[in-house]
């Protein structure tokens, strides 16, 4: 009953934090999941949300196995 | 169709020579490409080198996704994207995309789409490494 | 800033390798390229050859002029302009536009503009051959 | 005294001619050129028209010496 958590580029230098495992509750929700792995950091203002490797918004319930992913603006190209 | 994340350093013009050759000859008239490629200078600063990150599994997930949704919405012959990841230093390219299709038309539409889908979206991350230290780009240059 | 007519089939990446060594290194981030390419049917038709005209002078003097007018345009770097003359087989390379400028943007508006100027007023005639004899392109296929 | 006038690709095939001189008059417009030219051809409807590989109208005066060229609608790149 476990959620696998990561973070990119500057929110994983920022959180010190690269990925992650947390308890899955019933209902979970990918902001609640945030609110978890963060100790109730609060959100940046442009903060993407994936899980498994889709484009979520913070609105999103999860499943257990999940993996729910952070990361700010996409620069490539 | 034929995405790719490379580590190393590629020449893009190479590349395309090479690509092309698995396309039927005869069938396409109008081939589109945008090739992307490591400035030496961003928002007024002299830049030394770049290190791209992206997420693996995702980002191969979502070229492949826009590129079939490029090949759903236009008439396409064949695409290619190819996009560094690592450490980049100036003058490097940092991203290929090409389009084949029978008309222009076509070819422009699609790579221009890929590319501004492709910025906007795909999970890339820039590190710039100036004299004074490194800093994330927060973000793109507008396309449209 | 380049234009030129070509006697001879060309390889266009090998022309762009080429070109691109003369462009400052670390300036240009965006390179937009369109390669036209002969293809074995039109309008329903096996194409077996092709025979491209122009009007020597004239072509060279407009050619020149819209790559002068892209410049002004937009925040260009450096563009290149190569065109087919002569007798063609399916796949040989027709036209060639490249584009080089600091961001996407200008690099794709420019692209764009060269060749539906090219396509529209470059005087340049197509005089196709097909299986039973030969016949003059009347119109292209609309760019936008 | 004269022009020097030129044809292209299925209008030249069509004349059967490539180029030729016509003598100048004052005041000549490439219209009245054209009709020297072909006796009287009427106009093609998509007759593209340069003086001195310029593109210009049907009612463009031409001046002693100007090259006065005539071709159908191009189709390259």
């Amino acid at each position: 009953m476990t959620l696998k958590v990561r973070f990119f580029a500057s929110l994983r230098e920022r959180l010190r934090l690269s990925d992650c495992s947390v308890p899955y509750e019933q209902g979970m929700t990918v902001e609640q999941v945030w609110n978890t792995v963060t100790s109730q950091t609060p959100l940046p203002g442009n903060l993407l949300c994936a899980v498994n490797m889709e484009y979520v918004s913070l609105l999103q319930s999860v499943s257990d196995g999940d993996e729910v992913a952070f990361f700010p603006p996409v620069t490539g190209g | 169709m034929h995405i790719e994340i490379r580590g190393e350093a590629f020449e893009p013009y190479q590349e395309l020579q090479n690509y092309q050759q698995r396309i039927a000859e005869g069938q396409y008239g109008a081939t589109a490409v945008f090739v992307g490629t490591m400035r030496d200078m961003n928002e007024g600063d002299d830049v030394q080198g770049m290190s791209l990150e992206h997420y693996p599994g995702m980002t191969e997930n979502y070229l492949l996704a826009i590129s079939r949704q490029a090949a759903q919405q236009w008439s396409l012959l064949d695409s290619l994207i190819i996009h560094r990841v690592g450490d980049l230093l100036p003058n490097d390219p940092i991203v290929l995309v090409a389009v084949w299709s029978a008309h222009r038309k076509d070819a422009f539409d699609a790579s221009r789409y890929l590319m501004e889908e492709l910025k906007s979206s795909a999970p890339f991350w820039k590190k710039e490494f100036l004299a004074e230290g490194s800093r994330w780009v927060e973000h793109n240059t507008p396309g449209q």
